[in-house]
C-alpha cells in the first residue's frame, strides 16, 4: 500500500478525531457527545448522504443503476451466508451466535461508507452518485438472512416479519431513503440552497462523530483479548475477503474504480447499529458483547485505518487490469 | 394521610422497571396488554450483575413505573418472568403506594380500596 | 395558482423534510429530533432571524415602520375576535375552547414566517427588513384577546396580568427582541462575521427543525377524522381569509409587495408553542387536543404547502392592480 | 436500620408527582408555599388514562420528587386536588421512606421521628 | 404478590441518592465497596435546605437507585455520613421494595429472604 | 481606552449575546442552552480552537515556543501565590477558601482567551499560532498550586495525585491537546476540509456559547451584593493586575503585541468550569458560591468588555515602547 494512501487516510481529520476518542477511552476520561447530540449527527449523516445521493441520482439512468443494485442484493445474502459457515471453521461459537455475527457482517456500516467517500473525494477520485442508495439497499438482506440462519425464524414465528417491518421502517432507513427521495425532487438548484448546512460541514460533523465512535471502539478493546484469536482473526480477515469480493462484483456489474472500491467497503463493513438493534430483539439469546467487540472494536478501526485504503488500491489495480 | 384526605384514596402497587432502552415499545405493549391504564418514563443509566446488552450505543437504559392494582402486577410479574428476565438487562421491583382517585390506576370495575 | 410557484414551495428541501417527517408519523417510525437538538435548533431560528431583521432595521427609518406596526397590532386585534365569531358559527365548541382558537390563530408561527421568507428568498422578491419586528409584536396581542375573549380575566382577576409577564418574558419573545437589538447594534460588519453561523446555514437548519415538525403535525392527523367537518373547514378557510386581511393590510399601510406577503402569512399563521403554552395555563379546562390539532395538523401543512405561494399571489395582484 | 445509624434518622413522606412538564415552575411555588424544604425534578414521559395535555410539544413530563413531613404532604395533596387534578395531565403518589436527618426535610420544629 | 410469584421473590432495600452530579464517579464507586452488585442513574434537578454547590454549570444533579441487602443499605449510610453528608449537596432515603430473584441483588451467599 | 476598541468589544454579536443572556436572567427568563447542547458547544470551542492551533504551532519552531511555555508556567504558580496572600488583605475568608479562589484564579477560562481571538481577529492584529498551547499550559498548574496552599495535600494524602491525574485526563485538557496533535498532524490542507465546519462558523457558535454564559453570569448577579466590598474589588483589581503581569511576561519573552495580550488575557481570566470541579472534589469544605460568584458573576463579565480592550491597550503601548 503507497504510503501516501495512508497518509491521506490516516492524517484526515476524521480519522485523527477517532484515534483521540480511543485514546481517551483508554485514559478512562470522557469524550463521549451527549447522547442527544450524537442522535442528532446521526440524522445529519443519513440526511445529508440522502440528499446528496438524490441529487446524484437524477443524472443516472435506470439501467446504470439497475445491475449494481441486483449485485448488491447478491453480496448482502452471499457475505452473511459465508461469515456464518467460515465462522464454524475458526471459532467454537454456537449457532445462535454465528447467525449474529452473520447479521451484523451481512449489513453495513454508515460511518466506514461516509470516511470511505471523503477519502475519495479527498484523492479527487470520482464514483457514481447512486452509491447511496447501494448503501440503503445493503443494509437489509444481511440482517435478515443472518437471522434466517440461526433459526429464529423457527422458533418465534411471526416474529421475522416483525423484525422485517421494524428495520424497513427504521430511522436509519427512512431517513436515507426519504434523503434519497428529497435530494432526487429537489435537484441541484434546491441543493444549492442547503448546501452550506448539509455539504460544506459535512466532514467536520463526520469528525465529531467519529470522535465518539472511538471512545465506544476504545472501551471495547479491553474485551478483544477476551475475545480468543479465532474471533480476532475474522474480525480482520473477514473483511479483507468481503471486500475484495465487493469490489470484484463492483467492477463486474461495470462500475468505475471508486464506485467499485465503494461496494467494496459496503461488503467489508459490519454493522453496530441496525444489526445490533435487530439482533438483540430477535435472537436475545445471543451474546451482545462478543458481536459488538468483534464489529465495533476490531473491524471498524480496522476498515477506517487500513481498509479503505486497501480496497480503493484492490479497486485501482483490477480497473486498469482491465483497462489495460 | 387517609383519613384528612377523604374517601377517595387508596392503595396501588407501584411496578419499577429498568430495562434496556431498546426494549421500550415492547415493554409498552406488554404493560398495556396486562392491564396498566398508565405508565412513566425517565432516561437511565446503570450497572448490573450480568453485563449483556447492546443499548451502550444506542440510548443507555429506560426506568419504567407504572401503578397499577395488585392483580396487573401480578401480570406484569409474569410477563417478565416469562419473557425478559432470562435474556436482557433488566432490574424490577415493586412497593406499595398511596394514591387519590384510585380508579384512575386500577380502572373503573376494581374495588375503591384493594386490600393490603 | 401557477405550478410554477408551488414547485417552489413543494420541491424544497424544507418541505420536503415535513413531507418526509408526516411520512414518518404514519409509518409508526421515530424521527423526532432529540428533545434538547430541537430546543437549540428553535433557539438558533429566532436568533438568528432576530439577527437578521435588527441589521435591516437599521437602514429603515422609524416613520416607515410605524404604520405597518399599528397595523400589525390592528390585525392582532381583529383575527382572534373573527375567530372567536366565526367558530360559533361553523362549529359548537364552547365559549372556553373558542377562545383558545382564537388565541391560537390570533397569535402566529414562526416556521411559517421563516419558511415564507426562504420562499421568497428563492423567487428573488425582496421585502422590508423589519419584519421580523413584526413577527414579534403580532405573537402578543391575539392570545391575550382570546384570553379575555374566553372569560379567563373575569374568573381568574390576576391571572391575566401574569399570562402577560409570562408571555413578554417567554423565550421566544426575549430571543426574537435580543437578536432584533443585538443586529442593530452590530450592524452589516458585525454580522459578517457571523453570517457562516446565522446566515449560510439556516435554510438547512430550517429543513431539520420542518423534519420533527412534520413528526408532531403527522401524528396528529389521526385526530382530523374524529375533530368534526366544522373544525376542519375552519382550519382551512380561516387562515384563507386572515392572510387575504393581513396582505390587504400591508399593501394598503405601504408595503411592497414582498412585505404584505409576509404580513398576509402573519396573519394567516396559528401559533403552536407560545399560544399553546399560554392558555394551557390560562384557560386549563380548555381542549388542547382540538386547538392543536387543528393549527398544527391542519392549517401549519396547509400554510407550508398551499398558503406560502397563495399569499404571495394575492399580495403580487393586489400590488400590481395599485401600481398599473 | 434507624437502630444502627443512631437516633438522627426517621420517617419522612415521599411525594411523587408527574405532570405536564408546563406546570413545572407552578408547581414547585406551591411545593414551596406548602412547606416543602427542598424538591428533585427529573425528565419523563408517559401516558395516562387521560390524554389532555399540549406538552408534547415542548419537553414532555417532568416527575418531582419531594421529602415533607406527613402534614406538609397533606397541604401539597389537598392543593393538588384543588387547582390541578381536574384540569391538568398529573399522577401523583405518596409512600413512606427513611433518611438520616429528618429536620432537613420537615424543618427544624417537627418532631424528630414523625409517627407512622 | 409473594405468594403467586412463588419462592424466588424477597424484600431488598431501595437506596435513592440525589447529589450534585460531579459526584457520580465518586459515589459509584464507594456503592461498589460497600457491596452494591447494580445501581440505576437518572439525570436530576432539584433544590434543598442548603445551596451549597457547583454543579450549577456542569450537568445538575444526578439521583442513584441502588437495590441491596439491609446490610449493605447500613453500610452505604454510614459511608454516605462520613464522606458526604456535611460538605456536599446530598439528599438520601432508603425504602423497602419485593424484588423476583432476590440474589441478583443481595448476592448468592445472602439469607433467600432477608428479615426486616 | 479608544472608543473604537470599547466598540470593537463591546458592539460584537458574541459580547452582546452574552449581555441578552444577562438580561434574560434578570427578567427570571429561561434563554438556557439544553445541557446537551452546552456540552456540545463546548467540545466544539475546545476542539476548533486545538485543531487550529497545532495547524499553525507547525510552522512555529521549538525554540521560540519553549519560553512562552516557561513564562506561562512561571504565571500559572505566581499568579495563585499573589492571589492567596492579597486576599488575606483585602477579605476575611478563611485558609480553605483562599486557596480555592486562588485555583480558580491561577487556571484560566476558555471562553475569554477565544472572545480575546475574536478581538483580535476584529481587529487585524496577528498573534502566535502557538497560543493555544500556552492555554493548556495554563490551566493546569494555577489549580494546583491552589490546592496546596488550602493545605489539602495535607490533610488527604493521596488526594492531591488524583486530581493531578484528574485535571490531567479532564475532557478539556484532552479535546485541547488532542487538537493540538490533529491540526499538527493534518496541517493546512487537512484543515482546509474541515474548515467549513471548525473555521468558518466559529464566532457563532461562539455567540451561542455565551448566550449561556450571560445567564449564569446574571444568575450570580444577586449574590454580589452579599459577597462584601472586598471580595468584589478584589474579582475587578485582582484581573488587571495578573493581566498587566501576563503582558510583561510576554513581552519579555518576545511575543508579538497579539500574543502579549493573549497571554495577558490567560492571566487575567478565571476558571470556571475545570477549577471548580477540582476544587469542589479536593476542597469540599471551600464555598462554592463564592468562587463563582467572584469568577463568572463578576471578573468574566468584567474581562469580556473592559479587560479585553484594557490588555491590549496595555500591551500594544508596551511593544511600541520597546520597538519605538
Ligand atoms: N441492584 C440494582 N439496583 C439498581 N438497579 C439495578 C440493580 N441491578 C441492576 N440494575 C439496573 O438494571 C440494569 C440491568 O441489569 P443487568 O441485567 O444486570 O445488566 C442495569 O443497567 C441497572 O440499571
Ligand atoms: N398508572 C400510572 N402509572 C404511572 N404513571 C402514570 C399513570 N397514569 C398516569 N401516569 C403519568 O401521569 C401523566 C398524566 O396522566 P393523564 O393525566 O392521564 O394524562 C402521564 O403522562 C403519565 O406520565
Ligand atoms: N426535601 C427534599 N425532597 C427531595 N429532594 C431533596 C430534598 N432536599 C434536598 N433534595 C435534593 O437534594 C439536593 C441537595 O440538597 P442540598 O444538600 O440541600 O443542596 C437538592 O438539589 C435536591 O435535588
Ligand atoms: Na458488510
Ligand atoms: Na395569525
Ligand atoms: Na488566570
Amino acid at each position: 500500500m503507497s504510503a501516501e494512501l495512508l497518509t491521506t487516510s490516516i492524517a484526515s481529520v476524521p480519522v485523527l478525531a477517532f484515534v483521540l476518542g480511543v485514546v481517551g477511552a483508554l485514559l478512562r476520561a470522557d469524550l463521549r457527545l451527549p447522547d442527544a447530540v450524537y442522535q442528532a449527527t446521526s440524522i445529519y449523516l443519513l440526511l445529508a448522504i440522502g440528499i446528496k445521493g438524490g441529487v446524484a441520482l437524477r443524472e443516472s439512468d435506470v439501467a446504470s443503476v439497475a445491475a449494481p443494485a441486483l449485485m448488491t442484493v447478491a453480496l448482502g445474502v452471499v457475505i452473511p451466508v459465508l461469515a456464518f459457515f467460515l465462522l464454524r471453521v475458526v471459532t467454537r461459537l454456537d449457532v445462535t451466535d454465528r447467525g449474529a455475527m452473520a447479521a451484523h457482517y451481512g449489513s453495513t456500516s454508515l460511518v466506514t461508507f461516509t470516511a470511505a467517500l471523503v477519502f475519495l473525494d479527498a484523492l479527487g477520485v470520482s464514483y457514481e452518485g447512486f452509491v447511496s442508495t447501494l448503501l440503503a439497499i445493503m443494509e437489509i438482506p444481511g440482517i435478515l438472512v443472518g437471522l434466517l440462519l440461526a433459526g429464529s425464524a423457527a422458533r418465534h414465528a411471526g416474529r421475522l416479519s416483525e423484525t422485517v417491518r421494524e428495520i424497513l421502517t427504521s430511522r436509519s432507513i427512512l431517513l436515507l431513503a426519504g434523503g434519497l427521495v428529497i435530494g432526487f425532487i429537489t435537484g441541484p438548484e434546491g441543493f444549492a440552497r442547503v448546501e452550506p448546512f448539509f455539504g460544506a460541514p459535512f466532514t467536520g460533523v463526520l469528525a465529531l462523530f467519529l470522535l465518539e465512535m472511538g471512545v465506544l471502539a476504545g472501551r471495547r478493546l479491553g474485551d478483544v483479548r477476551r475475545a480468543g484469536i479465532g474471533l480476532v482473526l475474522f474480525a480482520i480477515g473477514f473483511p479483507v475477503l468481503a471486500g475484495a469480493l465487493g469490489v470484484l462484483g463492483g467492477t463486474v456489474v461495470g462500475l468505475s474504480a471508486g464506485g467499485a472500491m465503494v461496494l467494496g467497503v459496503l461488503s467489508a463493513s459490519a454493522s453496530y447499529i441496525a444489526a445490533p438493534a435487530a439482533v438483540r430483539l430477535a435472537l436475545p439469546q445471543a451474546n451482545p458483547g462478543l458481536t459488538l467487540t468483534s464489529s465495533l472494536g476490531i473491524t471498524f478501526p480496522f476498515n477506517l485505518i487500513v481498509g479503505i485504503p486497501l480496497y480503493w488500491l484492490m479497486a485501482d489495480s483490477l480497473s486498469s487490469m482491465i483497462g489495460g | 394521610m387517609n383519613e384528612q384526605a377523604g374517601e377517595d384514596t387508596g392503595t396501588v402497587v407501584c411496578v419499577s422497571i429498568v430495562a434496556e432502552s431498546i426494549l421500550e415499545g415492547r415493554l409498552v405493549e406488554d404493560l398495556k396488554r396486562a392491564g396498566a391504564l398508565g405508565w412513566t418514563i425517565t432516561p437511565a443509566r446503570g450497572q448490573g450483575p450480568r453485563e449483556r446488552r447492546v443499548s451502550e450505543i444506542e440510548g443507555g437504559n429506560v426506568k419504567v413505573e407504572t401503578l397499577v392494582s395488585p392483580a396487573v402486577a401480578e401480570r406484569i410479574w409474569e410477563l417478565l418472568t416469562a419473557d425478559y428476565f432470562a435474556d436482557y438487562a433488566i432490574a424490577a421491583w415493586t412497593s406499595e403506594v398511596r394514591v387519590a382517585r384510585p380508579q384512575r390506576y386500577v380502572g373503573p370495575s376494581a374495588p375503591e380500596t384493594p386490600s393490603r
